[in-house]
């Protein structure tokens, strides 16, 4: 190939993809997150031919595919499974300033963890294993969305 | 089952927003450069079927051949084929509606093979018609970028 | 080794301009379940699964690995497929491979969109080249009207002819209960509805759609126990030539001809008006319906408006295009090549309901997107 | 699957950090033309294409469309898989297995640099339940390798030992973007990222594309007289939320390489896989992707890597060349482990070749925390 054009300016084109989405979470979603809002209450979903309760709540068992129509209230509290905490800086997405922690949580009851945040606790005290709780957002700040529940803090009876 | 059905669907709304460093390569670059410099087109030839392309690319698809011969394209030429955009949609490049009425536009420059895509001036359609001449209008500060180093075509009166 | 592949099972969602009352995943899995249904087969006789839709419509990353929930892909053989409107003739025409290669024996096709989540002419426009064509391309709709206006000017077709499409389709989809849009037009309701992009009016285009659809492909052997009737699929092509939409040669699809002429030559066909009997193609708005039945070598050209008007391309004519109301009617873009192949089965296995027309052995599905690209597949009632 | 479909030509570019000189169409166009020459044939002896892309990574839908004409498809059959590079050449290979086809390019293009990984990964996750929570790929990770250091005392240092040997290994790999002398303690000392997972147990951000060619029994004996042969392959996916699964757990995997071995005729792969490239983002895969392909029992990869098991010298090499570790051009990553197994199966890996080989192992990830998976075996 010839080199008729070496020495050329490299040059980048800086540009986005913007655009404004909105997601339904459907009526079986809509009824998790209507509940955690209004009542500060966390439903599972059971699947009696799997016999598994599913947190987030699923309309179908993703490994039988029959239709699950069995709520069960879970208690919000339950084991810590396996834990993070992140240290880089990304303000764009991250609901945190570093260092915080990702965790995921089997609450009592539930065959599925559940992904969320954790706090009122130091980075070096979070073990596989703990035992945490909830704490939900103040009734009037709730959205009905994931982030109504602030995070899960060390279990205190 | 102890709970009615939900009062009200949730819609999670985000405006999704990622930016990207996209590379115009060595041919888009050079292009865009000697736009931005010399206010001039150019075009790149393939050796074997002779295809003059703008904008221009590495590959002639039908030939897969190398392109490697740069030629000047006019700064005038033929409109193949326009439409006069009235409808309100999302600008993907913004989150926000693109402004309209604006005449979207196949430009065939002379000396050219294959169209670019640009604006026209006149958003009249009683005043465009297919093969109607027109003439880019560059803009005074050019940074290399052809949506806005070349402002729109405008028609060429006869 | 190889081996022939047919479809026998299909399942769709009912059509709607937001199915709010489902998420992505449940409304995938309400196709997935029909399909398995109308298969009678369970989740654990699906060997392998095949998904498709386009990223930036719902923007969901590896759509085909969230969508496991949906489709039942828990512990099978995943894949996903994405070549933009043709993505759910894509998905399709993979299923056949998957099985042709005789890597697996029944394999779940499915494609999905929920165009009700994002603006769709800003989605589509994301498909085209950041630099040098998204900032002046306006989406989908004049590149349709500057393909109407270049064919409609050389044959002298008018605005009237390309109403006659719309409300044959739209009495079609008046018989199918998946249909988005259901009630009967005139000719002067088309001429009368907005003017969205000269010749084409509000009534000449597609809807926006949420919807899914999914195919049941299995083996010789598999299809003949699975099913009476499979619908076997006789020969597939595709031809996806162009990389910008300049490049595109306005007012004639070559790509088409190209995939069909491959098409027919595969499956021995000759003479396609007397061999094809049935056509559910890739129409996005009413013109595409006159000039691409063209290119597809039915007619001559200028001639389809002669066929239209003759009534051949009705329900009950020689030449059924569209019997299930086809894309004006519902356009669950990742879907909705998905669903024309879903049509031409069901109607070769006489299963088509109030839409079947008589005596179906061969039938021709069509996918259109991309850069101008067309995607074909043909099927037949007997193995060939 | 004997002697049936063979690959007959690889190409690969040097992966690198920023490619800003080089658009997408001109790193597929480089490659196919490599691949072709590799093969010693013409774009004319293909009879259709499978190219591979992921429209968030391009920041474009239908990202495919950029290079049509880059690698030779027009006019022919052509389609589009987006995920990872083995699942594009598994297409591949299917389309030439269904007899339809003699010769199929598989191409696959990803420029790390250009998007912004976080939001890119982000994006994979459930926009109504998780999206919210701000996870990515990286912190999604040391869930995972949280959770399988605890399950089964499988500790930081033997993790550590993967990137050691992998961007050494990388020293001998002229395509790979870093290669360098690394030591236990500065892994562990490097700056941690989201806990465990540190600096050096990920895998750099690359610019890249890789291109093989599959050919029949017939042509490919025409084509080459250094055929590699497809003995097995098998993919398969694990459920979507990570809360579902036991993220020490490897099932997709195990399902994917029982597939492979069964098509293979396999029945210890310690006694019949003489080489294993793996598509390990981080350290600690290499562990978990080396029990779920059957090199040692659940738990035991941390202690079957400090034995030496995997070394360029050891029983069973794993990434000669560098792996992922050394250059991650994305969903081109897995694409790269069958180019470079290939290598290996002809004697054709230069500095990097090991001994002796007659079969060698692929694998590729597809989605987050190895929820997909793909093995391919290949032999002379």
């Amino acid at each position: 190939m010839t080199d008729f054009q070496s020495g050329v300016e490299p040059m980048v084109y800086s540009g986005r993809i913007r655009m404004p989405y909105q997601w339904s979470a459907g009526e079986t979603g809509s009824r998790f997150f209507t509940q955690l809002r209004d009542y500060g209450r966390i439903w599972g979903s059971r699947c009696r031919v799997c016999d598994l309760v599913f947190v987030p709540p699923r309309k179908v068992c993703g490994r039988c595919l029959n239709g699950i129509g069995e709520w069960i209230e879970l208690p919000p509290a339950g084991v810590l499974q396996t834990f993070t905490v992140v240290y880089r800086h990304r303000p764009a997405i991250h609901p945190a300033d570093p260092p915080f922690a990702y965790g995921i949580i089997r609450l009592d009851g539930a065959d599925s963890g559940l992904i969320h945040l954790l706090g009122e606790i130091e980075p070096g005290e979070i073990v596989s294993g703990l035992r945490v709780q909830a704490v939900l957002k103040e009734k009037r700040e709730r959205r009905g969305d994931i982030l109504d529940i602030k995070y899960f803090k060390p279990f205190s009876a | 089952m102890s709970l009615k059905a939900p009062p009200e669907l949730i819609v999670f709304q985000q405006m999704a927003d990622v930016p990207y460093n996209w590379s115009l390569g060595r041919e888009g670059s050079l292009f865009l450069i000697a736009l931005r410099d010399e206010k001039k087109f150019l075009g790149i030839k393939c050796p074997s079927c002779g295809k003059v392309y703008v904008p221009p690319r590495k590959v002639c698809g039908p030939c897969f051949t190398a392109n490697s011969q740069w030629v000047e394209v006019g700064d005038e030429g033929v409109v193949t084929a326009f439409s006069v955009v009235n409808y309100r949609f999302t600008d993907p490049a913004t989150g926000l509606p693109r402004e309209v009425p604006y005449t979207f536009a196949f430009v065939r420059l002379d000396g050219a093979d294959t169209k670019l895509c640009h604006k026209l001036a006149e958003t009249d359609p009683a005043r465009l018609k297919v093969g109607m001449r027109v003439k880019a209008v560059f803009a005074e500060q050019r940074t290399g970028n052809i949506e806005k180093d070349v402002i729109h075509f405008r028609a060429v009166q006869a | 080794m190889a081996q022939r592949v047919a479809v026998v099972g299909f399942g769709q969602t009912h059509h709607k301009s937001n199915r709010g009352d489902v998420t992505g995943i449940e409304l995938i899995n309400e196709a997935v379940r029909r399909a398995l249904e109308d298969a009678e087969l369970g989740p654990g006789d699906i060997d392998a699964v095949v998904i498709g839709n386009m990223d930036h419509f719902e923007n969901i990353n590896l759509a085909d690995m969230w969508g496991v929930e949906g489709t039942g892909g828990y512990l099978k053989p995943v894949m996903k497929l994405t070549t933009g409107g043709t993505t759910g003739t894509t998905v399709a025409i993979a299923g056949y491979y998957h099985v042709a290669s005789s890597l697996f024996d029944v394999v779940l096709a499915v494609g999905w969109e929920k165009n009700s989540e994002s603006d769709t002419t800003g989605g589509t426009i994301t498909a085209f080249d950041p630099v040098w064509e998204r900032f002046s391309f306006p989406g989908a709709l004049p590149g349709l009207a500057l393909d109407a206006v270049v064919y409609m000017q050389k044959y002298g077709v008018t605005e009237k002819d390309g109403a006659r499409v719309a409300v044959r389709d739209r009495a079609n989809a008046a018989r199918n209960p998946y249909a988005h849009l259901r009630d009967p037009i005139t000719v002067d309701d088309v001429l009368r509805s907005p003017m969205l992009s000269y010749p084409i009016k509000l009534l000449d285009i597609c809807p926006r759609s949420d919807g899914a659809a999914a195919l049941i492909l299995a083996g010789e052997e598999k299809a003949r126990k699975i099913c009476r009737q499979p619908a076997w699929i006789w020969s597939v092509s595709v031809c996806h030539n162009y990389t910008y939409t300049s490049d595109v040669n306005f007012g004639y699809l070559d790509t088409l001809e190209q995939a069909c002429r491959e098409t027919y030559k595969k499956a021995g066909i000759k003479d396609p008006g007397k061999e094809i009997d049935v056509i559910e193609m890739y129409q996005p708005c009413s013109f595409a319906g006159l000039s691409w039945l063209e290119a597809m070598g039915f007619c001559g050209p200028g001639e389809a408006p002669g066929l239209l008007w003759d009534g051949a391309t009705d329900a009950g004519g020689d030449l059924p295009v569209n019997p299930s109301g086809g894309v004006l009617n519902a356009n669950p873009i990742g879907a909705t090549g998905t669903i024309r192949v879903g049509e031409v089965a069901r109607q070769i296995q006489g299963r088509a309901g109030a839409c079947q027309v008589p005596e179906v052995k061969t039938g021709l599905a069509t996918g259109f997107g991309g850069c101008y690209w067309s995607d074909v597949l043909l099927l037949g009632n007997r193995p060939r | 699957m004997l002697d049936e479909v063979a690959i007959v030509g690889v190409g690969q570019t040097k992966y690198e950090r920023r490619k800003i000189g080089e658009t997408f169409a001109d790193l597929v166009f480089e490659v196919t033309n490599k691949a072709l020459e590799d093969a010693g044939i013409t774009i004319r002896d293909i009879d259709n294409v499978v190219t591979v892309s992921n429209d968030f990574q391009d920041g474009r839908t239908i990202s495919s469309m950029a290079v049509m004409d880059a690698c030779g498809a027009f006019g022919k059959n052509v389609s589009t898989v987006e995920g990872d590079g083995t699942l594009g050449a598994l297409y591949g290979l299917m389309r030439v297995l269904s007899g339809a086809f003699e010769t199929t390019l598989v191409v696959a293009h990803c420029k790390c640099s250009e998007g912004d990984q976080d939001l890119i990964w982000n994006s994979a996750f459930d926009p109504v339940y998780y999206r919210r929570l701000g996870l990515e790929a990286v912190s999604a990770s040391a869930l995972q390798a949280r959770r399988y250091m605890d399950k089964y005392g499988v500790t930081g240092e033997q993790c550590a030992l993967v990137p050691v040997k992998n961007h050494r290994n990388a020293r001998a790999n002229p395509w790979a973007q870093e290669a360098m002398d690394l030591t236990v303690e500065e892994v562990m000392r490097s700056p941690v990222l989201a806990s465990p997972l540190k600096m050096l147990d990920a895998a750099p951000l690359s610019d890249g594309a890789c291109a093989v060619i599959f050919a029949n029994r017939w042509k490919a004996g025409r084509m080459t007289t250094k055929p590699v042969w497809v003995r097995g392959v098998g993919h398969c996916a694990d459920a979507y939320y990570l809360g579902d699964r036991d993220l020490a757990g490897v099932d997709s995997l195990t399902g994917a390489a029982k597939r492979a071995y069964g098509l293979a005729g396999i029945v210890d792969p310690r006694k019949e896989i003489d080489v294993v490239e793996v598509f390990e983002a981080f350290g600690y895969q290499e562990l978990m992707w080396l029990e779920g392909l059957g090199f040692c029992d659940p738990g035991q990869g941390g202690v079957f890597t400090a034995g030496g098991n995997t070394l360029m010298d050891g029983p069973w090499p794993v990434n000669p060349s560098g792996g992922v570790l050394s250059a991650h051009p994305g969903l081109v990553a897995g694409l790269v482990r069958i180019a470079e197994a290939c290598l290996q199966v002809r004697g054709d890996a230069g500095a990097r070749q090991v001994d002796g080989v007659r079969t060698a192992l692929a694998h590729g990830t597809n989605g987050l925390c190895g929820q997909g998976h793909c093995v391919w075996v290949l032999g002379g």
